[in-house]
């Protein structure tokens, strides 16, 4: 039954022990490391942000053209550049400690010991809430097999890196898959915390006159408006797979898509490519949820989650 | 009412053909009127909608009374197009003002401006704001690609000296806008105290470092890649530099010292007539 | 190197030994049995038709409501709909028969023996030049697997189906599914003539008032030129992996997507959701792939089937 | 010019709202119009481009000369409110007639005309093409949702009778407008030879068809659902009927004999205040 409100609706959850002001998070890879963002949000009001994926050295990432527009979304193959672990521990997280805001470290490794070298550094360090295994790069292979497509290499990862950390763990999963909730099985069976879905999909897209792909990488990651129905569907059928909370994520732009996340099974969602389109997009979001509760008459953003009912 | 430093509500107080298939854009936002220092960008939502769903980036020709900016654009493709259907007095989302912009000259050296293609506007905005006059060259293909009247005139008013040539010699001397440098740069008793700076297709940028590198004369160029989010996040903007690795045109540019950007790398861009070059 | 051409450039293509006057067909479910177009689009100007999905008896299909709007495309879970194979043969095909244009019947079943029956019925029908296997319609369900995303599955029935028939076959392949080349091979090995790719992607929607589904079938299948990047990389990765040839499909609006397909790898290309945004898609498609052509200097559309070069 | 014989780009001629929440609009669509036949509607695209991608469907409400016409609609969602910004003098694209239109009363019938909510627009039309002048109830939750007031006085020019109730009594008599028509049904001498004709909400019509067919009234009703095509090819438009499967509205409806359709499936529509019904 809703409750009655007299005050503000009340927008925090629990995620697998992380409490988060409200459930709205940035999306590995579309948020840089939080200070980019220093002029246009203000991270003490976000839930919390998931930074870019970082490895144990230093990634140049991929060659230019690394993006493409496509109907409603696009396609990236970036290559996960980035500066290497040490560098964002010197460099980038300090920024982030300065605000009330829960920090997920999306790590990510081309072998099994790279991903627990990585979780291992990041072991202990204060200010970090939890972090979010990138098994799911389209683009990344590891030792022969992409670990998001292969539900043994996935469980012996996340096996392995759940020895290595104490800090909460989240699966974050390829969409690339037949069956989503093998993958979100085996995960919990890991001991992972908690889910983080979905990772691009697998596009590709091809000049007519020069007769070559768009991006030098050939194939991309697909995210966006797009693919959003294809999330939805994801998050909803792994929330009836596992009982850990899930972090729903693609195509979010406005709060009504969030709650469709929430109400599929979400706990939180992430923000991705919206950020382009609207820089304020994650606070946006945080905003029109707390105005559609408050509008339905509903106390806590918590009653909505998993609540879509069959027809 | 600006919602953040970057991201600004504008009004289209002028929008209009301005020749050679150039149209002129003036916004009204006064914020980031005042904050733009040229060689910087803005990122402009063309369409309120989600097709297209990403921001394009335009060079700011010129700050009006600190409370307009203007863009020169072309029409190449769906984002543009529907760009140039956009009436007065119709509001556009924007972010900006991006990206680092030009280096300023010392006191005493001597601005030399190149500019090809599309790639004139920054540099428009550049003439107007150096304290010593600059000389300018703008060149193109032919004719029908050289910069709009209106622009040339601009330039004249606050440059030195304009040379103009174009490919084909349809306008101005005929020849490439290299050419035209060397021959002045070869010519001139000020060398030493030149700076260079560019803007316009990769290839002819590449040729003027080149140029200016022979010669030990500072060159700056300004970049172009396609882009998603302006801001240094997406690293979609990524470019090639000879130390190895990338560096975002958003953020670490788009204007770069010509000597840091590796010019090998192979990169492909639409060119106004819908075609692509490599 | 291109022929310098003086007549108009030549779209026909050779689709496992069908003559297609150009390489635009309808997708199954999109297009009806082609009469409702007739007010619309001339059929003799398309390559072919293929034609909804037909089963061994009538099928009344889902309750509504059976589609949703997304970002740059549609769900659908019309639950495959159709009068059955006799009233196709006796009502629909004497109607296309009167065009020239190909008709490729595309068909389905719930159990391997009812895709056997409706091929049979078919076998030996004037006016019929191939048969399209639906193995990929996210709704159906066929024995407790769903044959499109079951490797061996798929092979049976194919092999099945093989052995029923002397028309061409082209087996439509699912999306959903972590390697597209293993299917694409397992087709190829049953005898297929020819594959038909992409199906719709799994997907769906929740209305966050009624915090149900949008769908009364609760998922549905997502089209459109969302999907495009992930259709073009599918023909893309299953034209390296079989010499039998492809109808590519899956979000074309235009020409230019029509021939982002042809130079992943596709002979033929299907148009769908298309039809709903512009019911003369199919008739541009084909005029805008000659005016390519011609405006390219190509003399034949032939040239460019897989010609995308990687960078 | 179109291009064949339902698809055609039409003119906007006028645009504006129409009171009480609704907006009129006049699409010039020469072929178009000569052919339609009052219950059937377009398939309008709402923008050029593909946010959203598809068209949405409308009653035509009126032809004007033979040369346009009138649609009314409300903003209830993402299609209708780019709709509203559409100016005079645009072209928009649509397709149409479309459907099977109501069937024509004999000519000693007595037509009964119920419009619930937004149901009036497909009514208009009939009531103008009528032989022989009908009753009119119109019928709304409160003042606010009735029909306009211009649509309201061109139903009282066409009609025997206009009977206005609202659910809440701030217009007309208070009460549903099912109750009216039964208290006149049930006083009239002429009950033998009505034939009722409702389109508005489907409970409406539930209620309607419920009435009517306790009284052997013959009963038509003009069904919505959510479509796709529009050309009776995808299937999306389904409603259940008693008989066991589905209709398309598009195709064999809108119009329906009301004895045919299986009132007890629970269908989802929007309604226009952006909340959703059972
Ligand atoms: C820093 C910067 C400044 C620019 N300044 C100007 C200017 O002042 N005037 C002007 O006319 N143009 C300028 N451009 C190029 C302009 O952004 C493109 O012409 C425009 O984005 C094309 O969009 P479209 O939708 O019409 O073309 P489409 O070809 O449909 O665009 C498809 C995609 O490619 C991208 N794209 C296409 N061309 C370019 C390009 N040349 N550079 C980067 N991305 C591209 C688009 O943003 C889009 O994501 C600038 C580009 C950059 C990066
Ligand atoms: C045969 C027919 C005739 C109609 N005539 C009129 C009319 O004369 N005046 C009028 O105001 N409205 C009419 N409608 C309803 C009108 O089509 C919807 O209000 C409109 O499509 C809403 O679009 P939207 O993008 O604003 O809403 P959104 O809610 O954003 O639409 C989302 C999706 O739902 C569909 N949809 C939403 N509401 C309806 C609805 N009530 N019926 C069918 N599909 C819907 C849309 O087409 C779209 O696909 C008619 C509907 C049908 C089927
Ligand atoms: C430019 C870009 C870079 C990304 N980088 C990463 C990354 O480093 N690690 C990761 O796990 N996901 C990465 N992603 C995936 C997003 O976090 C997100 O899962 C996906 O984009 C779907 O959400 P969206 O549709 O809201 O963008 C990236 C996405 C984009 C668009
Ligand atoms: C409304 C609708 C009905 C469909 N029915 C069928 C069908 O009966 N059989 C089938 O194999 N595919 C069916 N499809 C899938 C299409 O043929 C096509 O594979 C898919 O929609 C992708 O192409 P598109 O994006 O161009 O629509 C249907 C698609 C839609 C949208
Ligand atoms: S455009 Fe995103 S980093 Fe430069
Ligand atoms: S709307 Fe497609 S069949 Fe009716």
């Amino acid at each position: 039954m809703p409750i009655k409100i007299k005050t503000q609706p009340d927008l925090s959850v629990s995620l697998a022990g992380i409490r988060l002001k409200n459930p709205v998070l940035t999306a590995s890879g579309t948020f840089g490391y939080g200070e980019e963002f220093k002029d246009v949000v203000d991270l003490n009001r976000l839930g919390g942000v998931i930074v870019k994926g970082v490895s144990l050295k230093a990634i140049k990432g991929n060659p230019p053209p690394r993006i493409w527009e496509t109907p409603a979304g696009m396609l990236n193959a970036i290559g996960l550049e980035n500066p290497g672990v040490d560098v964002f521990l010197s460099d980038k997280l300090p920024y982030l400690r300065r605000f009330d805001t829960a920090v997920l470290v999306n790590i990510f490794g081309y072998s099994l010991e790279d991903y627990v070298a990585v979780a291992e550094r990041l072991e202990g360090v204060p200010g970090i809430a939890g972090l979010e295994v990138n098994i799911s790069c389209p683009n990344v292979k590891a030792g022969g097999i992409v670990f998001g497509t292969n539900v043994k290499a996935s469980f012996s990862l996340l096996s392995a890196l759940r020895k290595a950390t104490k800090l909460p763990l989240f699966a974050k999963l390829s969409p690339n898959v037949t069956d989503i909730t093998e993958f979100a099985r085996a995960a919990e069976d890991a001991g992972c915390d908690g889910l983080s879905l979905i990772n691009t999909l697998l596009g590709m897209a091809i000049d007519v006159r020069c007769r070559k792909p768009r991006l030098a990488n050939c194939t991309g990651g697909l995210s966006g408006p797009a693919i959003r129905p294809v999330a939805v569907r994801m998050v909803w059928q792994a929330a009836r797979a596992v009982s850990i909370p899930i972090i729903g994520m693609g195509g979010i732009l406005t709060a009504e898509d969030a709650l469709e996340f929430i109400l599929a099974g979400a706990t939180a969602v992430a923000v991705g490519t919206a950020n382009f389109v609207n820089p304020h997009a994650t606070e946006d979001v945080a905003e029109g949820i707390s105005a559609f509760l408050a509008e339905e008459h509903i106390g806590s953003v918590r009653e909505l989650i998993g609540q879509a009912r069959i027809p | 009412m600006p919602r953040s430093k970057v991201l600004h509500q504008a009004t289209v107080t002028a929008h209009e053909a301005a020749g050679r298939g150039f149209r002129r854009l003036v916004l009204r936002a006064p914020e980031l009127a005042s904050d733009a220092r040229p060689g910087q960008f803005v990122m402009l939502r063309v369409s309120a909608s989600i097709d297209p769903i990403l921001a394009r980036p335009f060079g700011i020709s010129a700050v009006i009374r600190r409370q307009a900016i203007e863009l020169y654009y072309r029409v190449v493709g769906k984002g543009t197009a529907l760009l140039s259907t956009v009436e007065r007095g119709a509001m556009l989302s924007l972010q900006g003002p991006l990206g680092n912009g030009f280096p300023e000259p010392d006191r005493d050296a001597l601005p030399i401006l190149v500019a090809g293609g599309s790639g004139f506007p920054p540099l428009l905005f550049f003439a107007a704001r150096l304290a010593s006059k600059p000389v300018v060259f703008l060149g193109a293909r032919n004719k029908d690609c050289l910069v709009p009247a209106t622009a040339i005139k601009c330039c004249r008013s606050h440059a030195r000296k304009v040379y103009i040539t174009t490919d084909d010699g349809s306008a101005g001397k005929a020849g490439f806008v290299t050419d035209a440098l060397t021959a002045f740069l070869d010519g001139s008793r000020e060398r030493d105290r030149a700076v260079i700076y560019s803007c316009g297709p990769r290839a002819m940028m590449a040729a003027v470092s080149k140029v200016a590198a022979d010669r030990n004369v500072p060159s700056y160029v300004s970049m172009e890649e396609r882009m998603a989010c302006g801001l240094g996040v997406c690293m979609g903007c990524s470019v090639a530099v000879k130390a190895g690795g990338y560096k975002r045109v958003c953020k670490e540019g788009p204007v770069f010292d010509a000597r840091v950007i590796d010019w090998s790398e192979h990169v492909v861009l639409p060119v106004p007539n819908g075609k692509q070059v490599k």
